[in-house]
């Protein structure tokens, strides 16, 4: 029951975070609202007994992704006065189709059976994920690292002043 | 687990709309790329809600939720610069006025 | 004397009355949280009066005097001072935001305060995965600052938070690099596991002596974490009058300077968790609560040492600051991890007893010590061999 | 476990070396050449002693044979499956070691006395180089020859396909690096290749056949799961049932997948050994600084294609249960190259196009031989030209470093004072109707790249190449293989006539310029690694004789033989047993070297040239000289079967265009202008502005509807998507 609750808690104002971060017209309130619903997300990973996740999670999106969104908002601060809508001429297409998709995905998912396993999380987890690292996924953990490079040399070839 | 795999499933499956939402309808550049962020979260909370409902032992979920940070933030950094880039040579990141993607 | 049988018989007696289980872990929870949260604030305020106390001796003045014997009464002074001003809120700002900082700022230093073990398994929340919490928890704080200084629309206040992302970004990731080290030792995320590790050898198993350098480094980067100076430059007066905070009066301002001390308590407290041997001490295996003193004792020499250089040292200029981190601290961090990754590979593929391990991690963090120092060295001797003898002149190479 | 020499365990040591130097000298001694080339020269010495203590443990034990050693770690694992990284040695890595550590070595000290200051550069604008009479490169051409040393020295040891591959292509990038080394030099005829331009056309021509190697690669490893030589040879079901599985290609039809793979694989070989049709590319990389035409386009990288196919011979041999494709692919493309080199070699001018025909013509000797099945007399083949051949450059650098002295000499004390340095005539070192003479002036150079001449054109009993060769004939002949015999046969009565027609141009008869008057001996760094390879390049055969030989089977050992045969047996379907001996092949072939040799003395030894004097052949073979000297118009043919049509397609629809398109629409517009004259008043106000404004409406209703669609934006597009993706879903629960 207790988990029922702290569930539905939190994955409620997860959700309405992350509405807010679509409906807040101010730009920052609405990278607020995404730290908010990173925040909830890193809650939700605990619950489901995946700590490192969580703890990665805030470095990652709060710690860095948020950041540097609010940094960028600051720094472009002020094209973002008084425009004409938060929106594009086409948003109701996309409400549609939007909620129509959920509500599909969301029956697909709920009659779709799965076979569930229930099993303590192994105690080493985190030491088991490292050794995935270099261990079993070694390659994908390069390329990661590699695209991380890439994307860094990227960003700073293309933000930087000619 | 008192609480049922199917309402973490349809937890992810509204963070994914709404911030599939956000990318489809928001016009700022910025919001349209915290609308990706929010999809690949939700990703990520399905990943990990498989691994604890269906595979426990086996860490693979959590490895792969972590992959999906590593292309999260690439994808930042290099949006974001992307948008730098793009407000110095037209002055606006509003997405509806990029329309070069046509012949 | 165990600290922890208290609590048990403590949860054992709420039990007895009948409570469900779910709701004495609650109380549990709550209870233990409120102690932590007294803790805190009750140091707070001798944090602070010990800092401007050991200011004003170093700079030869007297301090704080006044109020109450040897000026101890000083912080209560202000804090009501504080509390009985006008709560100013700019009438242009952000409301909600503008609100919402101070309290973000102080709520992420005290959840820091769980995880730190004040003594063998006296843990807020004993958790696996403690250093990346403390990573986690840490990068909160910019989020507050950003926050202040852009909902207060001012113009140094935004500029403050600026500093207060390239900075605190800058400098969490040699922080973090180093804080990896005692991870590889231990093989544990475990902060308790950690201080635990350095149990050996009478003292000389802490990690300081096992590896100076990384000490040395987190030291240098706390410093620039805790915002103090020489890295204070995210409020540097003279600069940007005050910083992200230039707006808070009142209590509002209050909680942002309790969050300052509270920070580098905290800063404090992981340094002597990962590098001094936590609550190791004499005695402390036969007398658990012995721990709690030593603890606390080697958190209060760290914090002296943190009061000590913001009274001494001069300013750093900002381009020097980020160059600091950027071509100093991160390569030498970086070095830093990677050799200790191999010393503790060797340490276990050649079996080597743990003695030699320690002896040659030392002899890793020496030569990286050296080798940053002359490099160091090679870039002042260019200063000196050009004309214009100012050290930090602009038109010098950049460092 | 069997049990092993030590020495073995140190073998993934032989490729560390080198590497280190190319690190050392890239990142430290690059500044300092001479510390820089004694960094590169001691690292391959210890590589050449740690491969010869390899390979002589081997030859100690021949029993290992059957045992070959296989030293492996993980390196990749790739989900289920990790490649591994490690070291196999068998009789054919210890030959290949024997043979690759020593020539290595050899040309290593060689560079060190070659690479002075060179010719086409201005030593003002790099005095200090100048002033050390060293390239100003050197340090950096020493870097790139100890990588390539890595590189080979790695692909001989190399236990799988996928480190071969990687070794296999670091040469190849030190290839392109050392062809193109002089790339600021150019010459006064456009037409003639640029070190630059050999550099890329080696690169992209062996990229050819290197994307048909990994393809082969891929499909093996689909098949197979591993790519490691042991692992897939131990497997013979495994290759019983590749050779019998077949794959359907479009113009081919059913081809057995061993045989499909197998010659991907061997695409990779005609590429690096460049066999006909990807032979271009050598000929051009003789731009490069010569002792880089020693080491990689004679000795070590352009054998590696041999070694490839060597290795891989057990696959070969396993397609030809089923359809005799790939040897016979093999068989023919090797014979055919063999002979069609040699007809080129025999009019070419340049002393280095001549030997690096050559080189190309004794590769495919050896494919031609693995076709056939000689695989032993391959690997001997392999083995003793890599040593004669690697003389004969070195010799012919040597002669050239000569020649240009005595250029350089003539020019400043004879009449340097009336011509100006930069308006003189250019005058090409490397022409051998620039030489003549060069016997007295060189002798060390002169004898040894004689002794290396009677190997290459296999003068019989007493020097290495004639009982290499020899054993290839024979095989050929007992085989029934008669075709290819007789191709080979007149190949090596070419080989013997250009040869000697070198070596008559060079070293004897008068000198015809002032040039080779001149021409002072080589240094001694260069010429003792060239005495060095004579003594390989004579008496290295001597241990190759087949027993079955009279008289001297008798005298001489046949070690090499013995072992390579029994590590033949060791691998699955290789057929090793020795050729019987006949009479008539056996002395149809010595006559032919003899006589190619008599040929030769008789038109340039007998009366030799004078200056200026055409080639003889010239007035003899007509035209057909010309085709030769023109390397058979196969850089021309590639010209226009790729740049040609593309050039006459643009000129045809430019043609068209103006002649056709113009006319028509010019006759269509003096028709409107005639018709709207006639009908201009009712047909222009209902039908054509009718027609124009409903074109207009058309258009602007299609666009209102498709602009909805199209705008350019990609969140139109990925709203599109969703509705798609979404449509899709609902299929899910309809089906």
């Amino acid at each position: 029951m207790v988990g029922q609750a702290l569930f539905i808690l939190t994955a409620g104002i997860t959700l309405l975070m992350a509405l807010g971060v679509v409906l807040a017209r101010n730009l920052f309130h609405a990278a607020l609202f995404l730290v908010g619903a990173f925040f909830g997300i890193a809650v939700l990973f605990i619950l489901l007994e995946a700590e490192f996740l969580g703890a990665a999670q805030i470095i990652i999106y709060i710690g860095a992704i948020a950041t540097l969104i609010v940094f960028a908002i600051m720094l472009s601060r002020h094209v973002m006065g008084k425009e004409a809508g938060a929106y594009n001429r086409n948003w109701y297409f996309a409400l549609a189709g939007v909620v129509f998709f959920f509500l599909l995905l969301g029956w697909l998912l709920i009659k779709m059976p799965f076979n569930l396993v229930t099993a303590e999380v192994p105690a080493d987890a985190i030491a088991q994920i490292g050794q995935g690292f270099v261990g079993h996924y070694v390659v994908p953990f390069e390329v990661a690292s590699v695209l991380l490079l890439v994307a860094l040399i990227g960003a700073i070839m293309l933000a930087r002043e000619r | 687990m008192t609480v049922p795999l199917s309402w973490y499933l349809i937890f992810a499956t509204a963070l994914f709309s709404i911030g599939f939402f956000g990318v489809l309808a928001r016009r700022n550049a910025i919001a349209v790329l915290m609308g990706v962020e929010l999809m690949l979260n939700a990703v990520n909370v399905n990943l990990v809600a498989f691994w604890r409902y269906l595979t426990p032992t086996d860490l693979s979920g959590q490895i792969f939720v972590v992959f999906v940070f590593a292309v999260a933030a690439a994808e930042a950094a290099v949006g974001l610069a992307l948008m730098i880039s793009i407000y110095r040579t037209r002055k606006s990141i509003n997405v509806d006025e990029l329309n070069e993607l046509k012949l | 004397m165990d600290l922890r049988a208290i609590g048990e018989s403590f949860i054992a007696w709420l039990e007895g009355l009948g409570i469900p289980q779910g709701w004495v872990l609650l109380i549990n929870w709550i209870l233990g949280a409120l102690i932590i949260l007294g803790i805190a604030l009750l140091m707070a305020l001798a944090l602070i009066w010990l800092e401007r106390k050991i200011a004003g001796r170093i700079q030869d003045r007297l301090g704080p005097n006044r109020v109450g014997p040897f000026g101890l009464i000083q912080p209560i002074a202000d804090a009501l001072k504080l509390l009985t001003k006008e709560d100013i809120t700019p009438a242009d700002a952000d409301r909600i935001t503008y609100n919402l900082a101070p309290a973000i700022a102080v709520f992420h230093v005290l959840m820091l305060f769980v995880v730190i073990p004040f003594a063998d398994k006296v843990v807020g929340a004993n958790i696996n995965v403690g250093i990346l919490y403390l990573m986690a928890f840490g990068a909160l704080g910019t989020m507050a600052m950003l926050m202040a200084g852009w909902s207060s629309r001012n113009k140094y206040a935004l500029l403050g938070g600026f500093r207060v992302v390239a900075q605190l970004f800058s400098y969490e990731i040699p922080i973090a690099l180093v804080m990896m080290i005692p991870v590889l030792l231990v093989g544990s995320m475990n902060l308790n596991e950690i201080a635990r590790g350095q149990g050996s050898l009478a003292g000389l198993g802490w990690y300081v002596w096992i590896m100076p350098a990384a000490f040395l480094l987190y030291f240098v980067a706390a410093l620039a974490e805790g915002e103090r100076a020489p890295f204070d430059l995210l409020e540097a007066e003279s600069e940007i009058v005050a910083g992200y905070n230039i707006e808070y009066s009142a209590m509002k301002f209050a909680w942002f300077y309790l969050a300052f001390f509270l920070n580098t308590w905290i800063l404090s407290a992981i340094a002597t968790t990962l590098f001094l041997g936590g609550w190791q001490g004499p005695f402390v295996d036969q007398v658990p609560a012995l721990g709690v003193v030593y603890f606390f004792l080697k958190t209060l020499i760290m914090f002296l040492a943190f009061a000590w250089v913001r009274a001494t040292f001069p300013r750093l200029r900002i381009d020097q600051m980020m160059a600091f981190c950027w071509k100093v601290l991160v390569p030498m961090a970086l070095a830093l991890l990677l050799g200790s990754a191999i010393v503790v590979k060797m340490g276990t593929e050649l079996n080597l007893p743990g003695v030699v391990t320690n002896g040659l991690m030392l002899v890793m963090n020496i030569v990286i010590v050296l080798v940053t120092l002359s490099l160091l060295g090679r870039y002042t001797r260019t200063l000196h061999e050009t004309k214009n003898k100012r050290l930090f002149s602009p038109e010098l190479p950049r460092l | 476990m069997h049990d092993y020499p030590f020495v073995f365990n140190l073998t993934w040591l032989i490729p560390l070396p080198t590497a280190l130097a190319f690190f050392a000298i890239i990142f430290f001694t690059n500044p300092k050449k001479r510390l820089s080339s004694n960094v590169a020269i001691g690292a391959v010495i210890i590589a050449w002693i740690l491969s010869w203590a390899v390979a002589f443990a081997f030859f100690l034990k021949p029993e290992l044979t059957e045992h070959p050693f296989d030293l492996h770690v993980p390196w990749l694992p790739m989900g289920e499956i990790a490649f591994h990284m490690g070291v196999a040695v068998d009789a054919v890595t210890a030959g290949m070691l024997f043979m690759v550590g020593f020539v290595l070595t050899m040309i290593f000290i060689y560079s060190s006395g070659y690479m002075t200051f060179p010719g086409h550069l201005d030593p003002k604008q790099y005095p200090e180089a100048a002033k050390e009479g060293l390239d100003p490169r050197y340090s950096r051409f020493f870097a790139y020859i100890s990588l390539f040393a890595t590189g080979m020295l790695g692909l001989v040891v190399a236990d799988n396909l996928l480190m071969l591959f990687i070794f296999w292509e670091i040469m190849g990038l030190c290839s392109y690096l050392l062809i193109g080394f002089w790339f600021d030099k150019s010459y006064p005829d456009p037409n003639q290749i640029t070190p630059k331009q050999a550099g890329l056309k080696a690169f992209l021509t062996t990229r050819v056949g290197d994307v048909l190697f990994m393809m082969g690669l891929i499909f093996l490893f689909i098949h197979a799961g591993t790519l490691n030589f042991q692992a897939i040879f131990a497997n013979v079901e495994f290759m019983e049932e590749l050779a019998a599985a077949t794959v359907t290609l479009p113009v081919f039809g059913a081809v057995s997948w061993a045989v499909l793979i197998s010659i991907l694989i061997f695409w990779g070989a005609i590429g690096k050994s460049a066999q006909f049709p990807l032979h271009v590319w050598l000929p051009d990389a003789m731009e490069g600084p010569t002792p880089v035409s020693a080491l990689i386009h004679a000795a070590t990288m352009v054998s590696a294609g041999v070694y490839l196919i060597v290795r891989m011979a057990p696959l070969f041999a396993a397609s030809s249960h089923g359809v005799n494709g790939a040897m016979t692919f093999v068989a023919f493309i090797g014979a055919f190259t063999a002979l069609f080199a040699a007809t080129i070699g025999v009019a070419q001018k340049d002393i280095k196009k001549v030997l690096a025909y050559s080189t190309i013509s004794q590769l495919g000797y050896m494919f031609a031989a693995l076709g056939i099945g000689a695989w032993v007399a391959a690997i001997i083949h392999l083995l003793v030209h890599a040593f004669f051949k690697a003389l004969l450059f070195l010799g012919s650098g040597s002669v050239i470093h000569g020649v240009e002295h005595g250029h350089h000499h003539v020019h400043e004390h004879g009449h340097g004072h009336d011509d100006e340095h930069g308006h003189e005539e250019y005058f090409d070192p490397q022409d051998m109707f620039n030489m003549g003479g060069l016997l007295k002036r060189m002798p060390i150079t002169g004898w040894t790249f004689i002794a290396g001449a009677l190997s290459l054109s296999a003068f019989p009993f007493i020097t290495a190449g004639f009982w290499s060769k020899d054993e290839i004939l024979a095989h050929a002949w007992d085989g029934g293989h008669m075709a290819v015999y007789w191709t080979l046969a007149i190949g090596a009565f070419l080989t013997a006539f250009y040869t000697f027609r070198q070596v008559f141009l060079t070293f004897f008869g008068k000198p015809r310029t002032e040039a080779a008057e001149h021409a002072p001996e080589s240094v001694r760094a260069m010429t003792w690694p060239l005495i060095g390879l004579a003594f390989f390049a004579i008496f290295g055969g001597f241990v190759a004789v087949p027993k079955s030989f009279p008289v001297f089977g008798k005298i001489f050992s046949d070690f090499m033989i013995k072992l390579m045969e029994m590590q033949g047996e060791f691998y699955p379907f290789l057929h090793v047993a020795p050729a019987e001996f006949h009479w008539t092949p056996a002395i149809i072939s010595m006559t032919l070297a003899l006589s190619g040799i008599v040929v030769a003395w008789l038109v340039y030894g007998w009366k030799p040239l004078e200056a200026g004097q055409p080639d003889p052949l010239k007035r003899w073979l007509g035209p057909v000289y010309t085709v030769l000297e023109k390397k058979y118009y196969f850089d021309e043919f590639y010209h226009l079967i790729a740049v040609r049509p593309t050039l006459w397609l643009a000129s045809f629809f430019a043609r068209f265009d103006r002649g056709v398109i113009d006319r028509i629409v010019n006759w269509v517009g003096a028709f409107g202008r005639w018709l709207a004259a006639t009908l201009r008043k009712w047909f222009d106000e209902y039908v054509i502005d009718g027609a124009v404004n409903g074109v207009g409406l058309v258009t602007t209703w299609t666009g209102a509807v498709v602009r909805l669609i199209q705008t350019g934006q990609a969140q139109t597009y990925l709203l599109i998507l969703l509705l798609s993706v979404a449509v899709l879903l609902l299929l899910i629960p309809l089906r």
